[in-house]
């Protein structure tokens, strides 16, 4: 896992940056949702791809110059989690 | 020595008034730019993480389009929430009617349209855009308010202008025109409402409908601005709002390229692309046209750029603060409000000479709207 | 059923707020374009003969420019006269600074521009307009704000424009611009204050002040537009106000002749000559920038006549009543109001329809102002 001070970056991205597509609540935007509900059913890799790679022919983006793929496989076991409150 | 400033008070004018979505806190700050400050604070609006806003005629209030669906009506006098209704489950943006008696709800999910009576927030109609076909109901981008109480609007899936006319708000007809580009993902009306223009996402170029000419369809313009360059991945989607034209040109955010595409007003054509130090999100001409201010999307959130149009060249490139989501001229353009989400703050800055005015404490600002937009079409 | 009229009260928004100068009465009528009403009378103004209006950013305070040089600052909200100090024995108009803190008025008599305090009405300086060779003070015309506290005006008797920098101002700075044509009678500041124009009486033709390109100096436009035709005598001077630019072309009322000249703002030569009903006295176009209305002197004051922009033809001639002195958009442009001098009464017309909406008793109605001119450049 991607030390803790890197952890809370992370969070702070997925809410504000990734949050600017998908919403801040990850309930969906221009993105789908992120919720724990939405990604139950799909498969970890796809979802460590496409954060890392994108998905072409949709405006998600590869974040692969930005994220690890520690610290992608982190997000999406957050994101299948589900995400402490804001602030925490 | 200074005029001492007499107590804010709720009897006051109402032109020189705005508000700033707190985007985390689900609040919105009610601000004036007369003197640069904030009058109080109005909680209980929901997810604001995407908010925008339009005024009512008079300036008094503001209906504010939150990402939860939630139209809420917001008196800025008295700084209390008039009324609020949840529209839609996942909300994008709105617009409101020439004579400000209709309120138009954009919406992500379930998509469509919908009308609502401005004094009232009563529903008055919908818009479906669910395609029969497929089943699908395309995400509404561009709302844009035209002359005669009409609507212009884009459609992301389904790759459509649609335009509205909402003079029988209970029963609008739409106009369509499909097949205009792939995947727009926001308009607006410039030359006020003449013209409609929808951003490509899938495509280099922009559609472009002449509501002088409705004839004559949608245009597609500026194709290939690319240049058959690959595009960059896009990490935060341009906006197309904001005066977009002055001088006979119009700016335009390029989608995947670092740069600002600027075109002839006349003939439509690229003039020149302005290299600029990332991906633009809003590029909006500032009220005297002299110049258009540039922000973008991350990395490069917390970088300002300053195009001068009459020789297209960037004349200043600032960096205010980290996370600047939006910006917003006074109405004669002499400052510009700029919202700093991760500092908690709002900047306030000379466009002249560029010298910070003030700084406003505000959580997690993003959009920043004065009712000056009361008295303009289309934005 | 008919939608109830809200009682009026004091707590109100101020962006819909406008008055209706009473030239005879030395009065003001306080009007709301919302619900088109009548909201209450302020009287005590002195001599109205000629009155012009701005407005405080916030949308609040009215600034009326009386002919016996009063300058009066009134509460659009509580409807009374918060100050009032007589300037000048002869006064026109005036103008209010981009920040909104400078009022400034200018004059026949003595001549010559001050500028107060927007708060108190505080006299802050005076400047002059004397020629010491001459001992004779220029009238001032055509005062119009441009962007960064700056004011353009021209002078009458020496035909010249001047443009002021108020940025600090107790101590304004100006440049000259001399023989620039003979008796300039009135200016505007153009293309949200690009180009400062003045017409000419005493000549063919205008002056052209491009802001952007100070060092071009003035540039002679449009000589010769009467084609060497002998004037018309002048009933009623015609006015450079509003809008006059569209669609990359600018209109202008004729001196001495029928018609409205159009031309082309990239090189500023003459496009067409629209024949109109009479000698034009305000050619204004509409916000949506569609079409331009035209109003006449004396004896076609009864006449108003609206130009297409695309097609460049007049496609309305209305007879609405005696006296038609001035008029006013609402800021969308969906509907005008009209004043009528001699029937005691205001008009307010359906801009797309031309269907008259509502009449609005007015004693000796002239100048309409309506407060969305507090956030524009250059009116």
């Amino acid at each position: 896992d991607p030390v803790p001070a890197r952890q809370q970056q992370l969070l702070h991205l997925l809410r504000d940056d990734c949050g600017a597509c998908h919403g801040m609540t990850l309930k969906g935007g221009l993105g789908l949702p992120l919720t724990p509900e939405a990604l139950r059913d799909k498969d970890d890799a796809g979802l460590l791809h496409t954060i890392l790679d994108g998905r072409p022919g949709t405006p998600m983006p590869p974040w692969r110059p930005f994220l690890s793929e520690d610290e992608a496989r982190w997000l999406v076991s957050q994101l299948k989690r589900g995400l402490p409150a804001p602030g925490k | 020595p200074a005029t001492p400033v007499p107590p804010p008070s709720v009897l006051r004018g109402t032109g020189d008034l705005g508000l700033i979505i707190e985007r985390a806190t689900g609040s919105v700050q009610i601000v004036e730019h007369s003197g640069d400050s904030a009058l109080g604070r109005v909680t209980g609006l929901g997810d604001l993480s995407h908010a925008a806003a339009v005024f009512s005629r008079d300036g008094r209030y503001a209906y504010v389009f939150g990402r939860d669906g939630g139209l809420t009506k917001i008196d800025l006098l008295t700084r209390v929430i008039v009324k609020r209704v949840i529209q839609a489950g996942n909300s994008i943006g709105g617009a409101i009617s020439t004579d400000g008696r209709i309120v138009a709800a954009q919406n992500y999910e379930p998509g469509g349209v919908k009308l609502f009576d401005a004094d009232t927030l009563e529903l008055l109609s919908e818009v479906s855009t669910k395609d029969e076909a497929t089943g699908t109901a395309s995400k509404v981008v561009g709302l844009a308010d035209l002359p005669g109480n009409r609507f212009a609007f884009s459609l992301f899936e389904a790759g459509a202008i649609w335009v509205m006319d909402a003079s029988d708000p209970r029963a609008p007809k739409v106009t369509q025109y499909p097949n205009i580009g792939k995947q727009p993902y926001d308009g607006l009306g410039s030359m006020n409402g003449r013209y409609y223009i929808a951003g490509l996402y899938g495509e280099d170029g922009l559609a472009l409908l002449d509501l002088w000419k409705p004839e004559q369809g949608v245009r597609r313009i500026l194709n290939g601005y690319g240049r058959g360059a690959d595009p960059l991945p896009v990490y935060k989607m341009p906006h197309l709002r904001g005066w977009a034209v002055s001088d006979g040109r119009a700016f335009f955010p390029a989608i995947g390229h670092n740069s600002v595409v600027v075109a002839d007003t006349q003939t439509w054509k690229e003039v020149t692309q302005v290299p600029v130090a990332g991906q633009p999100v809003f590029a909006m001409v500032s009220p005297d046209g002299r110049r258009v201010w540039v922000n973008f999307a991350f990395p490069n959130n917390d970088t300002v750029q300053v195009i001068d149009v009459p020789t297209l060249a960037v004349v200043q490139t600032m960096k205010p603060c980290k996370g600047v989501l939006h910006f917003e001229f006074a109405p004669r353009g002499e400052e510009v409000w700029l919202s700093c989400r991760d500092e908690n703050r709002v900047e306030v800055y000379d466009t002249q000479t560029f010298v910070r005015k003030t700084t406003l404490p505000a959580d997690s600002p993003s959009g920043i709207f004065f009712t000056w937009r009361a008295a303009r079409i289309g934005l």
